[in-house]
Parts: structure tokens; C-alpha cells; sequence
């Protein structure tokens, strides 16, 4: 086997460099020679070599499905790839209270919400609950922190006219229903709003969901996005450190 | 037949029995009491239909313009009458002028009661008429197409465009699917009112319109023949519009109706006098049109942990039944809801599952139960997802449930694509043959995790039926005694819409179906 | 939804045209946000947009495995897609019994085999044997047809030698085990073996297997290919008819 | 335990005492007989190694050396150790003299009985001594670093690439896999010499030789440590040279053998008495090295229907735990095959199959039995092809089965890719988990179709073996009663090795296995 060269990444099945990749997917063709014949034909204009339609199957309705295998000739340099993360370190609930308690000097206020028409409050809660997620406590039990759950398809006005009420430094918002990319301009509606108000500076904002990642938030402008998976913890830690950083204290 | 779980027969009667008092406790609070969606049912049900020039259906139009000025206490139907009669339009007509503003009904003078009521009977008549020849219709199809054994198929179709809907519905029957449910677009159940038209653009499902069920009707009809079986239509009656959308169902024929309040109380933040109001009307009408109805207790376990939270969705179930039978809705239309949702990394969780999943089988053993496919627990391995699907599956078919709504492997990805829908019915197909009778071959442990299980949930769930038994629907749910979630009783969406009886309330549509249904109503 | 421009064919999901498709693959990257990173970049030089990794797993040793769903944008022209196919009508038993009593005149001798370092007897024996398969009767049971089942590992040669000791009208070649195309050469040879010997012509040359399709098999010289799920009739129908086309009777 | 599926205990008697007298025929005509491969064996632990400058394995040029003029009936340690004696080289030394042509070892004068009898013992307790601390070292290792739960997780790696297979094989282990098998390149079984060296090209494999052994247990070990539990490896003595790999496997360590003269017989065409000859010297090595060998009933369902030859896998079971208490290895190192290939289409399949492991189960209650997945009717659908090895990892772990020979979904189109294997482990690992006590908790109904299913294979098997005992396995196996196969005695590969032995047959290594395993040779 040859020794990794990261510069020029192909997939892996069972050969270095094999490239072999796995499709699978529908064509609005009936089902027959005709159809595979198409199912192949699209793969290697994918860039797969040796396509191999392995199934077919009539979905009715003049459509098939496929799966299909082939070797992609396409590289990748790993070198090159960068990609922006949380950096702050993540602290337990008892190093979050302490440096709150130090660096900040009061307690600090979050408010939280799935905002828009999105009422999946799972997420939210996980991260906000009392009781918490996965066996870490959430932020209402964190007692340096006011955490305000607001619940679900809260609407941005409403989230910005709480933060003022409250005097908000931090607002976390939820996504979770993201067809037809729902979550986009929702999450860039805030921003907006909190811009118009002159806010935005003065608060961290934070964004997280199943199809959220970081890199996706700052392109929204929000300080962070966290994906799925997110313990509360990650998201305090980052908070704190961000208020330190900004001078938010 | 014996228990298989060895389940104790009085445990059971304890439990129905705290259930009942609760139901009747709700019935009697509900019993004095409409509400402008169900006094917008009657319109619709009388031949209301179409929208305003800002297209706001028009028996919003006609209920509002009354409810608004205080108008509705009577009943919608005494002063459409009235309106009939002076205005000499019909109903459709009548209600146009009204959008137009052309006709105040409540500045009209009032006809002879004796005049409304003649033709208020009359109205109720035809359009009980018209469902029970939609019965019928049903009826004949299955006894001449036939249909599929149980469990049966039930995959949804979510693409917000019908005509969309329409080509994976009819490929989805062609792959072996029994039962179709079109989701609603995200919010519908919020909205006071219920949209117009053919529709293409909804977010995570498509809007619940008349015309959207006629379309899809018409193309699992044509389908179905093709095929030589019965393909059910299923859609959603909860929400601010349950009875509304009950009636369009019925009038559409519809075969499957998602329908419970307390799902709406819970999870939409509906209010609770509104909707239990509500699914009453809701569930006559369903149950006069042979529909089954779809209740919500899997629900309770998106959000609560499914080992702690199972007495809570069989109390629930307990309690869903009482208010059903009091709708005049028989067991073999109640899918009572329920769901593989335990943690997939749990040891033994599959057995835990199978003794809670053939506990409610034993337990409401007319009840085609729905069962929910495991949904909190996917993620984006679409090839363990596949898996998960499969036990579920199993289970499915070894304890006999009556609609398995099939999980996707794509669950937490998207809403189901073409394909996902076909590889899923696929593999429940290949499971329910390949395990047909394994239900009949096992016997359990009597010593056993599993036999133990079921009689715990079943212990709880007496308990906790006891304590709601004392505080009353109402005040548990304020305690957040169901699926984490705390609601008061004028919390929530759409009580502004509740509206006490007067002592001279008529409803023709409402007393016609109670007594073809015979229920009662009590404390009046 | 639109109707369906069959010379503009994409992939169909849930609305007409959204091309989406499923990938899998493995990189040999270390797991981690750098590696889904790349895979998301992979998936998008292979022509996906909004590629959204959806899952990914450590698989041990700098590996990481995905899977990806994309929008193609690749369409395939279905009206331009012709694919050779076996033309001749398939009879069933009695027909085809029939049919080499009245238009051949005389018994028709078929030797068949898994050849060359192949050991699957499976799909030659559905052919061929006696019982035959999923319900259809092998060749064996042919009236009318001396068939020869030589079995599995069976050398070119031995073939070639076989079809001459036993005057072959034609000769059945089964293909399993296609790693690394072992299959291809062998099937060449064998029809190299018969050109040489100048027999080529005089036979009907077939061939089989999961992985053969028809248009293969023209292309390394056979007169037919075979694939999945094939049943004796469709072979029997193919050879007598074709021995009746060529004047081989 | 009573039995799960109420079968007849005196049934089962009846047929080990069928399978018994069958096993007796067999040892009695072995018993006088020796192959080219059993000689190999003998050098092969006396330490020679290398190949030819034809890269002709050593052990081959001396034992041809000799057997090619008629020298081999005397057994091949006699010449040897004539010539060791006479020449003051060691094993390796006059190995390579005889390749280069400087030593021919039938025109040496013969060295006195007892000197040679005295260097014979000496060569192979050492031999034994050698094989004796690799078991040692695999329980020091157990004892530390521990292993996974049965059903093992067994997965197979198949690159053709030794250096790949090493990446594929550490991965799996990381992923959860317990046994890995390193499959063996399309031929090999039937080439009549084992390769030498690391080998980076087979077809649909690896090539067995003992320098990939070696860098395999090394990459394995090296990555037990790290994940603190021990990986077993698994190789292939079947074939030409069981023997042979035996003693590769004994010296590398190995854990796990497929080892199955029937499985040679039937699917190779090899030659019966040859390999059967082969077989009890392999096992003894196999025995005394500590590893469990894998039968491979399995296969028969290849190419034979699932439902109806089930009887013929039980049958086999019993004929091969008779041959391997001859050979001296304990039911404990026995991982009889059997296999999940019915159809998947066929209704209650699955009840059938539950019914058929758990019948294996209880009828060899101590081994670690082999369960293979369905391969036969598996299809280029991955996706249902994942579910069908779901399916069959439920009755894995339902039945207790020892070893769990894990399904691709890709079974039907290559061998496995890295994250096929892993997909494959972590399906099985989810299933064991969330399935692990089912076995303890399901009983069957006595009158169901699973007690009947398992109850009619047994009587099968008992009617066959008797048959069988009539006949003896030869004839039988030339009437194919196993597999659909016919096989005569004198047919298929490797005859002209097998050698009827001379009065004064020695075999140091045969002979101290036989007293170490406490197996007294029959009929001589
Ligand atoms: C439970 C559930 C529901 C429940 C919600 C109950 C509730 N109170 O939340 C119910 C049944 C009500 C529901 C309804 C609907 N649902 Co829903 N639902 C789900 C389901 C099964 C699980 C979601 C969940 O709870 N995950 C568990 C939590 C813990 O994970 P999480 O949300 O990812 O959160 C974690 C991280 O993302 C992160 N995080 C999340 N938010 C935040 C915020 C911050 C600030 C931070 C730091 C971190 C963070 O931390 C969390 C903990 O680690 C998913 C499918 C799935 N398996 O994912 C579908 C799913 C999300 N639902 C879906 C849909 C379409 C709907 C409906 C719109 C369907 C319909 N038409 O009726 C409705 C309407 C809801 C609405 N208006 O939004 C789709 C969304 C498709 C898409 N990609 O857009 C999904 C994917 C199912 C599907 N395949 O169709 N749903
Ligand atoms: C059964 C089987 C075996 C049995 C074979 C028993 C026997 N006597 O045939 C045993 C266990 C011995 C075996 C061994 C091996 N096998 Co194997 N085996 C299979 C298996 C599970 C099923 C094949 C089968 O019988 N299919 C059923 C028949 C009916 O289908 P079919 O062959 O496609 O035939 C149909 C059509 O193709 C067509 N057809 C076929 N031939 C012909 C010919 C003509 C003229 C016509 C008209 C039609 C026709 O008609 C048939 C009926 O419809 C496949 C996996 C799978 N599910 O496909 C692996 C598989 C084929 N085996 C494989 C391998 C690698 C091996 C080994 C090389 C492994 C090893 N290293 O030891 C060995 C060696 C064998 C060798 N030297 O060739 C690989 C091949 C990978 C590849 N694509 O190259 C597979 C795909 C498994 C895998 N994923 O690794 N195998
Ligand atoms: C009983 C019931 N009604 C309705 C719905 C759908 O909810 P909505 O239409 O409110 O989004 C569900 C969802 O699962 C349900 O269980
Ligand atoms: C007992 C036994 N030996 C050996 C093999 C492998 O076969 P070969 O190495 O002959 O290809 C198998 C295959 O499944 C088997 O079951």
C-alpha cells in the first residue's frame, strides 16, 4: 500500500486510489435496459469510471431507481482544506460558573428559541433545559447564568424585543426544518433586525441546528454555529470567552 | 385468549376506569360550548365552500361576521337560515353576498323557527347523505378491490407541491403502500382557517385544502384500480381546524384521519377547551364517515425518553379511547398511536420494545393501533437508519399492529424522496412475509425482562391515570403530566374562538349525528 | 410538475428536476471537520451543488467513510440512448422443441461451463441442469438438445477441445468472478482459441453472469450476453434462432 | 436444559451413533495412509522453509524428492534424518542441498533405527513445544487483554493484497470486529504447495502463506494491545495442503482454521480419500494448537435449497464432530457451520431459520458454531441486502450462536470494501446489544411451525445418516446425497499424493499428537 499523500486524496474501497464510490438515485425513465443504460451514462459524466448500474428497480410511475458503483477520478488536496471552528476552549459547568464569576463579575443573561415557523424544541431544550441533554446539565441550571427559553416559532421581532427586555447578552436560536432552505433567510433576519436596532455588536449571537455548522453561521453573521451533537457546555464556553474577547462584561 | 404478558385483566379495567371519569369529566365541560370551527364544519357540511376576493374562505367569512359582533352563541345556523330564507339565495350564494357584503345576516329580521328548523333538517340530512354515499363508495371499493393484509403500509408523501404529491402517492401504491398520508405544510394546524385550492408550495408538506384531497382521491382511485386493491388517503384533522378538515375528509372521502387534541394542546400549543371542543365535532364526523382515526401519543416520546415516558402514551391511549367512544367513534376505528422510540444503544431496548408494542395490542385488541417508526434515534447513517427500521419492522408484524407508518431511512435527513419510500416498503414487505406468523410461534419468560416490562408500564400507567383521575384533564396538563410539556387552560392558540352555548343553540348537523351515532350528551 | 423532456433528464427526489443523489464513499483522511470538509468538496468536483455531508464515521487508520447528498446538475439525453439487445422472441419449452424439430431437422449439441480459475456452478447449472431454475426446466430436460454441462474451472482449451469431440453447435460460457476484470481476458481468449481454429463462425457463442450484459458481450465477440436472473428458454430461443439465422442447421 | 424446540433426546443419540459408526469407517481407512501433504506437514515443522530458485517451496522439492521414485512409504522423516546425520547439516541445510541437487536423500546409506528415532523425537517435541507456546501466548494474551461477547463478530478481508488486507484488518478491529479472516486467492486450494512470502496480488483474496500470516498477526496484535482486547485471526486449511496450513497456522499463531475435508470434496473436487487423510492430520495439529476450525456446511445451501436440504448441513454436523473427536479436538475448538440462506421471499422464512439455529444450538450445545450470512440470495440492492443481514444477526444473537460470520450488503458485487465491513459491525453490534437476552426471554409454542420445522429436520437428518451409515461416506458421497454433488473416490485432485504405508511408517510428530491428544489410532 502506498504511503498517504494527502495532497492527492481519491476515495478508498479496497485498492489505494481505487476511487470507488457508491451513488444511488432516481431517474423519471421506465424501468428497462433503456434506464440502466441512462443510470450509467449519468455516473460517468459524475467523472466514475467502469460505472456499474448493480440494481435497478421500477418505481412505477415511468421512474427508476439505481444504485450504482464506479471509480471517481477526482482528487482532493487535504492540505489545502481550512476549516473554521469554535476555537475558545470548552470548560465544564463548574470552570463556565468560576470564569463567569472572575472575568465577568455578574451574572450574565441568554435567551434561547426555535425561531420562525420551526417548533422542533428538542435542540433548544437540550442545550437550555434544566434537566439538560446526554447527561449534561443545561444553562438554567448554571446558577451565574438567567437563561431564558422562549420555546418554539418564536417569531425574530419577538426575539429582539425580548433581548431588550431582558438585556439579553446573548441570543441562541434554533433551526431545525431546513427544506427548501427555510433556515436561511429566517437566520438572516435576525442579524438584520438586530443590526436596525444597532444590537448586534452588543451581544452574542448563536445559531444551531442538525444542519448548522460553523462555518455556515459566520457566512450569516452570527459569532458561532454548533451542529448536531452539541452539549451545553460547548455552547456556555463559547459565550463567556466571546464576552471576554469583545469586551462584553 | 389469554396474556401472553400475563397481564392482569383488573389492572386493566382500573385503568379504563379512571379514564372514563376523566373523558366524562371533559365531556361535560365541553358540552356547553362551541366554537367558530365548528360552526364554520356546519357551513361546509351545508355546501359552503370557495374564497373571498383577499381569498379567506368564505365560512370564515360568514362566522367571523357573525362571531365578531357576538352573534354565535345560537349557533352559525339559525341566522344562515334565516339569510336563506329572506334572501332566497342558496347557501353558496348567500355566503358570496355576504363576502360581497351585500347581506348582514345578523341585521335581517328572523324567520319562524319552525321555518329554520324544517330547513335546517333538511340541510343536515343531504349532507350526512353525502357522506354516508362516500362510506358506501369506500365499502364497495374494498369489497371488490380488496386490500392489503395488516399491518398495513403507511408511508407519507411531504413535498409541498400536490401535483408532486400526486406522482409519489401513486408510486408508493404501486410499491405496496396501503395507506398514503399527504403531511401538512409546517404551521397549517396554527392557522384559523383552511386554505383554498390547488396548492404547490408548502414547507414540509402541503397545505390541507378540499381540492387538494380530490386530486389526490382521484389519482389513489385510478391507482387502486390498476393495482386491484384499496389505496387509503390519509391527512390531518388536528390543529385550530379539526373539524373543518374532518368534514372536507369526509366529503373527499377519506380513509385514515390524523385527529387529537391533546396532540395539539402538547405539541402545538393549542388551547385546550378549543380543540377538546373541537375533536368531539371532529370525531363524530369521523366516525359517521368510517374513518380511522390516528391519535398522537407517539409524540410524547420526540420529546420525552421512551423507557420513562411508556405509562404516559398508554394512560394517554386510555383516555383517547374514553373520548372516543363518547364521539361515537367504534375500537375498530381508533388507531390508537404509539412508537419505536427507544434509544437504539439501549441493551435489550428491542425486547423492552416488543413487550410494550404487544402490550397495547393486548390491551385495545379491536384498535387498529398505529405504530410510529423510530424517528428521534435516526441520523444521518442512512444504513443503521435502514436497520432500525427493519427491528421496528419486526415488531410491527410480530405483535400484529394494525397501520405500521413506515420509518425512512432518511428520517433525520429529509422528507421522504421517491426512492426512500420504496426501499422502505421494500423491506417492511420483505419482514412482514418473511415473519408473517412469528406472533403466533412466541411465547414469553413468565420470569422474564419482558413480561416484567409490560407490567410495569401497565402499573404506571394506573398510577398515573389515578392522580389525573383526581386533578382532572385539565390541571394535569397544566402540571406538564403528559410528554414534558406544562399548558394551561387559557394558554395557547385559538381561544378566542370558544363560544358558550345559548339556551336556543341549534346545530342540525351536530344532534343528527349524535343520534345516528346514539351518544348522548351529557349534563345538558 | 412538469412533463417529463426525456432529452433533458435529471435525477428526481421530490421535485421534478432537483437531481439529487446519494453518495458513500471512504477518504483516506483522518475524521474530523477537515475530513467532512473534503468529502463535501469531493462530492462537489463530482458536480453535486449544496453537497450536505450527512453522516461520517472514524473507521480506524486515517480513515474516514461518508455519505453525501447533492444536487447533480449532469443531464442525460434519454431519447439518444440505444442499447443493443437480444432481438430474437423467447419461446418456452415446447416451442423451442418444436422449433429444432421443424426448422433444424435434427438434435442440436450445446456444451457449456464456468471457465477458466472460475468456480460458481450456480448459474451454468440453472442453465443447463436437468432441474433447471425458479420453476424453468434446464436444457438437459430438452428433448431435442444434447446438452453438455462440463462444469466449473474448466480451461479455454478443454473447451475448444470438447465442442470439436462433441461437433458443438454452440457453446455456453459462465462469468462470476469479475474482481480485478479477470473475466474480460478469458472471455477473449476463448474466442481467440476458435478464430484460430477456424470454428468461430460455426458455432453459437454465449456467455453469462451477473456482471454480463448483452452489449459486453458483443463487444469481446460473442453472439450474445446474458445477465442476472436469466432463465434456459431466453438462452434456447437465442441459440436456435440464431443457428436458423446463420444457416447453421 | 430442556430443549427449547421439544426435541427428542434419544433422536439425537440416534444419530451421533449413526455418524459414530460413519467416522469409524473413515478412520479405519485412513488409518494406513499418508499423503505428500502430511509429509510437507512433518518438514514444515521440523523447520524447513524457503523455495527453490523455481520458487518451489522447500518442504515440496524434498518430499517430491523422494515420493517421485516410490521413497514415501516409510514416511519422509527417516530420509530426512538419514540425511541430517549423514551430512551434519540442519533441517534447513539439507533442505536446500537437496533443492540445488547436492544431496539425494534415497541413495544415502540408512542411518541405525534408533539414532534416526532419537533425532526424530528431539525434532518434534520441539515442533510441539514451539506450537505449544504460541497457545500459551494466545491465553496470556486472552487472560490479559480479554475478547468481546460471543456471538464473535467475524469479518473476512479479501484485498488480494497482504499490506492492504493489514490496513482493512486493523480498521475492523477498531470498528469492533472480533475474528478476522484473511480469504484465501480464487485457486489456491487446489495448487498442491503453499506459496512463500508476502503476496500483494490474489483474485478474490490473499494467498495463504505463512510470511502474510505472520505480518498479519503482527498488525493484529499490535492493535489488540491498543484497543485492549485480542483480535483472533483466521486462515483457510482446506484445500490441497490442509496439513500444511496447519502447521503454518499453529507455528503463526493463528485462532481460527476453516478446515472442512467434505467442504474440498464438494466444492473443490478434490480428491476424497486424499483430503480426508489430510483432514485428521490437520485437526490434530489444529487440536493440540488450540485452535477452533471452521466446518463448512455452510456451502451446501449454496447451491442447494436452504428448506430442503437443511437436514443434509445437520447430517454433516454430526459426521464432522465424530471425525474431529478422532482427531482429538474438543467440541469447544468445533465451530461447526451452518448457514441463513433461505430464500427471502418464502413466507415465515424467517421462523424457519430461527428454528434451524436454535436447533444447531441445542444439538451441539459446547461448540462455537459457525453461522454464515446469507450470500446466495443476496442482490446488487444493497439496501434490503443490509436488512437480510439484520434479520440474520437477530437470530444470531437470539440462538447464542459462537461465531457470527458478519453479511455484506455487497455481497452480490465485490469483495468487502473498508466501510462495508464497518457498516456490517456496526449493525451487528447494535442488534446484539439492543437484542442480547432475547434468547433467554422468547419460548415457542410446542404445536407452532418452528418446533415442527426443527423436529422434521432432525428426523431427516436421522433417516440420512442412517442411509449413509449403510453405505459408508464414500459411496454416499459418490451418490451425492451432500450438496447435489457427486463425487467418486478415486476422482478430483490430488490422488497420486495419497501413499499406503509401508510396515515401518515413521512419524514422530503423528505419533506424540496422538499421545498428547489422547487418540489412539483404530484398526491398525
Ligand atoms: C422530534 C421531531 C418532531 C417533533 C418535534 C417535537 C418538539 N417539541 O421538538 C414533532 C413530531 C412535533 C415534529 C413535527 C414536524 N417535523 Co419534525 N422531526 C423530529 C425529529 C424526529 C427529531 C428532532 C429532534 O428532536 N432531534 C433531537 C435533538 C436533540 O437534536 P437537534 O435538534 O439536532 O439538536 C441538537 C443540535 O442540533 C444542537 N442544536 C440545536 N439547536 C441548537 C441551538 C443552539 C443555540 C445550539 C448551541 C445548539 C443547537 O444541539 C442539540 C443537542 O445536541 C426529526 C428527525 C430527526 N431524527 O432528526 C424530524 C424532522 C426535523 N422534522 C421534520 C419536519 C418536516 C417536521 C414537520 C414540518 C412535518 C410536518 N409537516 O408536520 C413538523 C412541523 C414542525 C414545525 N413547525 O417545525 C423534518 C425536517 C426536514 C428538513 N430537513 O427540513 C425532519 C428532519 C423529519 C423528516 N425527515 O422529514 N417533528
Ligand atoms: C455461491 C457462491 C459461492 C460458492 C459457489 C458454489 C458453486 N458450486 O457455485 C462457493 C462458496 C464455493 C464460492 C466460492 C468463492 N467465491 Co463465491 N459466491 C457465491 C455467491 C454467494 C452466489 C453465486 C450464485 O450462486 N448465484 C446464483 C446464480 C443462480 O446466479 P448467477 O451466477 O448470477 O447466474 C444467473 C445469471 O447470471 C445467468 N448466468 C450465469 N452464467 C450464465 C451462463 C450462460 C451461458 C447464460 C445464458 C446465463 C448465465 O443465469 C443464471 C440464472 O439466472 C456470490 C454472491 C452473490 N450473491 O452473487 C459469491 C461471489 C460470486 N463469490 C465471490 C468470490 C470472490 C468467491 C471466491 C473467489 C472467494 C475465495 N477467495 O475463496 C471463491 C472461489 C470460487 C472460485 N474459484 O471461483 C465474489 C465474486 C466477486 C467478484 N465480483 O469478482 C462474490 C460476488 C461474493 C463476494 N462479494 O465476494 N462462492
Ligand atoms: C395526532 C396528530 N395530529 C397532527 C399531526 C401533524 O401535526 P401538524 O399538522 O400540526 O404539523 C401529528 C403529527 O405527527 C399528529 O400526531
Ligand atoms: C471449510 C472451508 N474451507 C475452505 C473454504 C475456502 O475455499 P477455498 O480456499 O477452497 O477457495 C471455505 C469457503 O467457504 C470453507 O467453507
Amino acid at each position: 500500500m502506498a504511503d498517504a499523500d494527502l495532497r492527492h486524496v481519491r476515495p478508498y474501497g479496497d485498492t489505494w486510489n481505487d476511487g470507488v464510490v457508491q451513488l444511488s438515485f432516481s431517474l423519471p425513465v421506465p424501468y428497462g435496459e433503456e434506464a440502466k443504460e441512462a443510470a450509467r451514462q449519468f455516473a460517468t459524466k459524475m467523472g466514475l469510471q467502469e460505472a456499474s448500474v448493480v440494481h435497478a428497480t421500477d418505481l412505477g410511475e415511468q421512474m427508476t431507481f439505481f444504485v450504482v458503483y464506479g471509480k471517481a477520478q477526482q482528487e482532493i488536496d487535504f492540505t489545502a482544506i481550512k476549516v473554521p471552528k469554535v476555537e475558545s476552549p470548552v470548560m465544564d459547568f463548574y470552570e463556565i460558573n468560576a470564569f463567569i464569576r472572575e472575568r465577568i463579575g455578574r451574572k450574565i443573561v441568554v435567551i434561547g428559541a426555535c425561531t420562525g415557523t420551526d417548533a422542533h424544541t428538542v435542540g433548544i431544550d437540550a442545550i437550555m433545559n434544566m434537566k439538560g441533554y446526554a447527561g449534561e446539565y443545561g444553562l438554567e441550571r448554571y446558577p451565574e447564568i438567567d437563561a431564558y427559553n422562549l420555546g418554539s416559532q418564536v417569531q425574530n421581532e419577538e426575539m429582539v424585543r425580548k433581548a431588550i427586555e431582558l438585556k439579553a447578552d446573548a441570543i441562541l436560536v434554533s433551526q431545525v426544518v431546513t427544506q427548501k432552505d427555510v433556515h436561511i433567510p429566517n437566520l438572516g433576519e435576525l442579524v438584520d433586525l438586530l443590526e436596525a436596532q444597532g444590537l448586534r455588536k452588543r451581544m452574542v449571537l448563536i445559531c444551531g441546528g442538525p444542519r448548522i455548522h460553523h462555518e455556515l453561521a459566520l457566512e450569516l453573521g452570527y459569532d458561532a454555529g454548533f451542529g448536531p451533537g452539541t452539549l451545553a457546555p460547548e455552547a456556555a464556553s463559547f459565550i463567556v470567552h466571546e464576552m471576554v474577547k469583545r469586551h462584553l462584561v | 385468549m389469554d396474556s401472553q404478558l400475563y397481564l392482569d385483566k383488573r389492572q386493566v379495567d382500573e385503568a379504563r376506569a379512571y379514564a372514563s371519569a376523566i373523558a366524562e369529566q371533559v365531556m361535560r365541560f365541553i358540552s356547553d360550548k362551541t366554537t367558530i370551527a365548528s360552526e364554520r364544519t356546519v357551513l361546509r357540511l351545508f355546501g359552503l365552500d370557495g374564497v373571498d376576493e383577499e381569498y379567506v374562505p368564505l365560512p370564515n367569512v360568514v362566522v367571523d361576521h357573525v362571531h365578531e359582533r357576538g352573534g354565535l352563541a345560537g349557533g352559525i345556523t339559525r341566522p344562515l337560515i334565516a339569510g336563506l330564507i329572506h334572501t332566497g339565495l342558496d347557501v353558496q350564494g348567500l355566503g358570496e353576498a355576504v363576502a360581497r357584503g351585500e347581506v348582514d345576516l345578523l341585521s335581517l329580521p328572523t324567520a319562524p323557527e319552525e321555518a329554520i328548523r324544517e330547513r335546517g333538517e333538511v340541510l343536515a340530512k343531504e349532507a350526512l347523505m353525502r357522506i354516508a354515499a362516500n362510506r358506501a363508495r369506500r365499502d364497495e371499493y374494498l369489497g371488490r378491490l380488496g386490500e392489503g393484509p395488516q399491518p398495513y403500509i403507511y408511508v407519507i408523501v411531504a413535498t409541498g407541491n400536490i401535483y408532486e404529491d400526486v406522482v409519489q402517492a401513486r408510486a408508493a401504491a404501486r410499491q405496496g403502500a396501503d395507506i398514503i398520508a399527504v403531511i401538512r405544510s409546517t404551521g397549517q394546524s396554527l392557522i384559523d382557517y383552511v386554505p383554498y385550492g390547488a396548492t404547490t408550495e408548502g414547507f414540509g408538506g402541503t397545505f390541507a385544502t378540499q381540492e387538494n384531497f380530490r386530486i389526490m382521491r382521484a389519482g389513489l382511485d385510478e391507482v387502486g384500480e390498476e393495482l386491484g386493491r384499496y389505496i387509503r388517503l390519509c391527512n390531518y384533522c388536528s390543529g385550530l381546524c379539526m373539524p373543518e378538515i374532518a368534514a372536507m375528509g369526509a366529503l373527499e372521502r377519506l380513509d385514515v384521519m390524523l385527529n387529537d387534541a391533546l396532540y395539539g394542546i402538547l405539541f402545538r400549543d393549542i388551547n385546550m377547551q378549543r380543540t377538546l371542543i373541537d375533536q368531539n365535532f371532529s370525531r363524530m364526523i369521523n366516525a359517521y364517515a368510517g374513518v380511522i382515526i390516528n391519535t398522537g401519543e407517539d409524540n410524547y416520546l420526540t420529546t420525552a425518553d421512551a423507557v420513562e415516558a411508556a405509562h404516559t402514551v398508554l394512560a394517554s391511549q386510555f383516555i383517547n379511547e374514553q373520548l372516543a367512544l363518547r364521539s361515537g367513534l367504534p375500537p375498530q376505528q381508533m388507531g390508537l398511536g404509539h412508537a419505536f422510540e427507544m434509544n437504539p444503544m439501549l441493551e435489550d431496548g428491542f425486547l423492552y420494545e416488543w413487550a410494550q408494542a404487544l402490550m397495547a395490542r393486548e390491551i385495545f385488541p379491536q384498535a387498529p393501533l398505529k405504530y410510529m417508526p423510530p424517528t428521534k434515534h435516526m441520523t444521518g447513517n442512512i444504513f443503521r437508519g435502514h436497520v432500525q427500521d427493519a427491528l421496528f419492522n419486526l415488531i410491527g408484524v410480530a405483535t400484529g399492529q394494525g397501520i405500521q407508518l413506515l420509518g425512512m431511512m432518511t428520517e433525520q435527513i429529509h422528507t421522504p424522496l421517491i426512492h426512500d419510500r420504496q426501499l422502505a416498503i421494500e423491506s417492511a414487505r420483505y419482514i412482514f412475509n418473511n415473519a408473517r406468523h412469528l406472533g403466533e410461534e412466541v411465547q414469553f419468560n413468565p420470569q422474564g425482562k419482558m413480561v416484567k416490562r409490560a407490567q410495569e408500564v401497565l402499573a404506571q400507567a394506573v398510577d398515573l391515570l389515578k392522580e389525573m383521575e383526581g386533578k382532572g384533564l385539565f390541571q394535569s396538563l397544566a402540571e406538564g403530566l403528559f410528554a414534558d410539556v406544562k399548558r394551561s387552560p387559557t394558554g395557547g392558540k385559538g381561544l378566542h374562538g370558544v363560544v358558550v352555548k345559548a339556551d336556543d343553540y341549534y346545530n342540525p348537523v351536530f344532534d343528527r349525528l349524535q343520534t345516528a351515532l346514539g351518544v348522548r350528551e351529557e349534563g345538558r
